[in-house]
């Protein structure tokens, strides 16, 4: 019967979860703050002015939206090869912060979009690109609540989160054959000034910490949930 | 007759025999690309310009419309069961049914482009680019679409989730397939692009089969 | 040398919740496993556990020792099966929907097509639409399958369904004959079925 | 609740949890408009031009893809049987349900075309009239569509010919709802257009109940 | 006073073929009709001419001598169907699937949703995910419809296919409830049912 109940190992990650939540809670509060005063407090960009600042929500959340994607997909691949239990729990919780970065992204890009190219929107292989990752997202997200057996909808949202992350540099390479208004990578080719780079690179490792908060947070719900579920099941069949 | 040319056959006879089912989507995109002289005018030069982009946007919605066919009818009357069962790999199977889909929804598309290429008024240089294109990204669509079918197939009547399913990872083969096209007319060599469908094909082909076979499987649970 | 088909400690969870659990059986060449129970105590369930359409929680089932899960498509070519669903395509002829899956069978149909419509008595229907089939005629379309196949493991669920008594016992008969010739069947079942040699399984209610 | 309402709710109830929540055909709508920038090119001005004209043919597809959903899997599941035996006029349970086909799928893209109208660069004094003939236009499709849906269902021999019989009614409405946008954004009045497309849904709402629900009735022989 | 439901040289052609033909039988309130024969004879196409789905060939089916067909909105109003398909959506609750039938059934719901639960056993599913259910779970969920309707006249197609002894005693107890409240039930079946007033019509293969 213990074997039987694949929430007994999900046990333990609750406990640790709970442990490590608190400090990683402070490790990002921190960062953040730390991170969004630097950046503020440095000088304007000489050619963009006041609106750059925007980079400091832009940039490292754009890179978050991309990472997360990734995470997702290594985690679905565990899920499908090993079958472990907190795999696809991880994916799923990934799913919503991922988008919500992606979302944040596209939000920043825009309203930094206005007074740089005079438009909210373009569309520029980047920011279509982004557009189409922010789909990927949601129907991940659709495919986890159109599925009722958590079971079955693990390994469905896992096949099709990895059919997705093939598209993924296809579409992320399109900016090489399609022309972009877009800023080309420079920020980790170190071709940044350091009085931005140290801030962003702060954010960054913040918007990281945030990300991993809230993924423990959402997935120690997720346990939760899945465990008052189960029960409110064994009762119905009684 | 191959088991494997058994169910492609089983598969395009069904979808000439039920209530037309490929009658329709060739109907479909007849009528929205006619609809775009409608709706936009009758600038032929504005015609021009669009009309690559208008058919493949048609002929991929054209696809998708037609999706749910590939597997929901099997899994509703238990064939897909038996079709597990067979000695047939899975992953075969479903190689099958995405051809009998290309075949009575991509081929016949890809037939009929320069016809609606001409009512568009796209220059008739392009023709043969357009027709080779779209041989190498209409199979993409139908074998791409395998997965979000499979995925679906529990789902009763998931036809607005497939469609969000697929769209994302149809992006490829539609932005290269119309840039080939753009290409040509603008006097530019296709190549790459046609090379990069070539390898989205390639690439489909070698992947779809497993996905859409595992997605199968769960389903079958 | 007979099979031996058996389930050790065998577990399914559906939905989230236990049906059975310590489930156990055996069963050899040349005859017949009778699953009975109340509606949901998991006969079905077991059905799609043996043709490894769902794993189990707990526990294997083996062909001969062996799990089945080591060799799928062995374990795939053993079987025949035959759901709560008639798997006909009302667009094709009896004869035409029969001959798909008879093409499809491992190894080759043993039958032809117009034999294989034979023990059910669909012969004289052979060419009408499916799409005109009653209820039990659609059942015995689906059940003729079997007596073209070579595959040494039935799966039935509900076979005798909808079908009239002549064409029950001719079912019985194909399935006696089955077993005569050293397969076997597990048939889930809420009808008492008088076949030679059997075995009952009683799930309880979860 | 009366039944016709219970109607009503039932079905929206499912087309929002079966495969897909309202929001989900929300999201429908805006991947398949955002296909046309990606096939046509990023060329803002050129989508502004042919933005009305991919908002019709969105809302087609939106309606279009969803028909199968109003009656067929009614059908299957014996669910017709017994509505047809309920007290509720079979011609009220087919204006029931045009009605939560409208709602899931007509309203939402008419709420959201200005939205998409935005992403396409189209004007935004055209608007109110985009909306307006949207509202009017997109019951059209809902209501003649169940008579398609209706003749359809389980329905496997004249099937060509009774899509054919469909599409023709669908052309007027795409027609006027296109023009009538073309006509604002001309500077020249939309209110003939505008008129016509409310005879054309006066006419809908008086015929199709009655066809649709005859048609059942055959199907359910 | 009694109502009397009868056919009367009642033929049925389907599909282009003659079912059956002259076929009379007379019902009176309180009692209840099987359908045997064989499959194919035209059963269920006898309970789709009695529904007013299908017009008969020949002949008339009456109702306290005026023919079916002069008030159809009566004559539907007298039904309670239940066929071979179980008018369940996998997407609803088992409860909110009752609820929606209840709520349509003519002259308003005899009874809550709970308690129409209650004769088949189905009251601890209440709020399990149709799609949860098993074969016979199904079926009875199709039925529990009945024990609230307050239709004189029951069409039930084969209605104990699927459901396991104690659930077919269950239903058999709620359709002679029914007839003891003056109610009348043409009902498909293979098996015996062993009703309290009940007559048996027997028909022939075509
Ligand atoms: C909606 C509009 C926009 C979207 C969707 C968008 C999207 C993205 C994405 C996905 C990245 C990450 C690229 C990578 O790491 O490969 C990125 C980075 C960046 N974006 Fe944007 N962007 C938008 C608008 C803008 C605007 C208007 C500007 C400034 C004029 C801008 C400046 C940058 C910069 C400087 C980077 C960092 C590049 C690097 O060094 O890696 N973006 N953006
Ligand atoms: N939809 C249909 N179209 C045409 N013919 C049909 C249709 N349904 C049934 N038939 C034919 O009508 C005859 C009677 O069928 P019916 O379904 O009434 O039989 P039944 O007595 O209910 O049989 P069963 O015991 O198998 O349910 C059969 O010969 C069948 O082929
Ligand atoms: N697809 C499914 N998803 C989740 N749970 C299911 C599914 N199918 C069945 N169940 C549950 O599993 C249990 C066993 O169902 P199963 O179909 O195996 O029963 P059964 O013995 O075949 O019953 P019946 O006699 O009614 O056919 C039931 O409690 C049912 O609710
Ligand atoms: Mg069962
Ligand atoms: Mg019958």
């Amino acid at each position: 019967m213990a074997n039987l109940h694949w929430l007994a190992n999900p046990g333990r990650f609750l406990r640790i979860a709970n442990a490590v939540l608190p400090y990683l809670g402070a490790l990002t509060a921190a960062l953040l703050a730390w991170g969004f005063f630097a950046g503020l407090s440095a000088p304007h960009d000489a050619t963009q002015g006041a609106p750059a600042k925007i980079m400091y929500v832009h940039v490292p959340s754009a890179i978050m939206s991309m990472a997360i994607f990734g995470a997702m997909a290594v985690a679905s691949a565990v899920a499908l090869i090993w079958k472990h239990p907190l795999a696809d729990i991880a994916a799923k919780a990934s799913a919503v912060i991922g988008a919500g970065f992606t979302a944040t992204t596209l939000l920043s890009g825009s309203l930094w979009g206005r007074p740089t190219w005079g438009t909210f929107w373009v569309w520029d292989a980047r920011l279509t690109s982004e557009l189409i990752l922010f789909f990927i997202y949601l129907g991940y997200i659709a495919i986890w609540q159109a599925i009722e057996d958590p079971n079955r909808a693990a390994r469905a949202a896992a096949i099709l989160c990895l059919a997705g992350s093939v598209n993924l540099p296809i579409i992320h390479y399109s900016v090489e054959w399609w022309n972009t208004l877009h800023q080309p990578a420079g920020l980790l080719q170190g071709r940044t000034d350091s009085s931005m780079a140290v801030p962003l690179l702060t954010l960054l490792a913040g918007f990281f910490s945030f990300y991993v908060t809230m993924l423990l947070w959402r997935m120690e719900r997720e346990v939760v949930g899945r465990k008052i579920r189960q029960l409110r099941l064994l009762r119905a069949q009684a | 007759m191959s088991p494997f040319l058994a169910v492609i056959a089983r598969d395009v006879r069904l979808a000439l025999r039920q209530g037309g089912g490929s009658y329709w989507t060739l109907l479909f995109f007849v009528l929205t690309v006619t609809l775009f002289p409608l709706g936009v005018g009758p600038d032929l030069a504005l015609l021009a310009r669009i009309g690559p982009g208008v058919l493949w946007v048609v002929a991929l919605l054209a696809a998708m419309l037609s999706l749910d066919r590939m597997f929901q009818a099997d899994y509703e009357d238990g064939s897909l069961e038996l079709l597990a069962l067979a000695p047939l790999p899975l992953e075969l199977t479903v190689l099958a049914k995405a051809a009998a889909h290309w075949l009575t929804t991509g081929l016949p598309v890809t037939l009929l482009a320069p016809a609606l290429g001409f009512l568009l008024a796209v220059d008739v240089t392009a023709y043969p680019i357009l027709i080779a294109a779209m041989l190498l990204g209409t199979p993409v669509l139908s074998l791409v679409g395998s997965i979000g079918a499979a995925l679906t197939v529990g789902v009763r009547r998931g036809g607005v989730l497939l469609s969000l399913l697929v769209i994302p990872l149809y992006v490829p083969a539609l932005i290269f397939g119309a840039l080939a096209v753009e290409a040509t007319l603008d006097g530019l060599s296709p190549r790459p692009h046609l090379l990069l469908l070539g390898a989205d094909l390639l690439v489909a082909l070698a992947l779809t089969p497993w996905a859409a076979a595992a997605a199968l499987r769960l389903n079958l649970e | 040398m007979p099979d031996t088909f058996a389930a050790s400690g065998l577990a399914c969870i559906r939905g989230e919740r236990i049906v059975f659990e310590d489930l156990d059986f055996s069963l050899t060449s040349g005859s017949a496993l009778l699953l009975r129970g109340p509606n949901g105590s998991g006969k079905s369930s077991l059905l799609r556990l043996c043709a490894a359409f769902l794993a189990p929680a707990a526990g294997a089932l083996t062909w001969n020792g062996t799990p089945i899960t080591a060799d799928r498509d062995a374990h795939r070519a053993r079987i025949a099966w035959a759901g709560h669903l008639d798997a006909v395509k009302p667009a094709f002829t009896v004869a035409a929907n029969l001959a798909f899956w008879l093409g499809l069978a491992p190894g080759g149909a043993a039958l032809a097509v117009d034999t294989a419509l034979g023990p059910l008595g669909l012969g004289h229907l052979a060419d009408l639409p499916a799409a005109y089939l009653s209820a039990g005629q659609k059942r015995r379309l689906n059940l003729s399958r079997l007596s073209g196949s070579r595959a040494p493991l039935w799966l039935l669920d509900e076979p005798t369904s909808s079908l009239d008594d002549a064409s029950a016992r001719a079912l019985l008969a194909v399935i006696n004959r089955h077993c005569d010739g050293g397969g076997m069947a597990i048939i889930a079942t809420h009808q008492d079925l008088a076949l030679d040699r059997v075995a009952t399984l009683t799930m309880a209610a979860p």
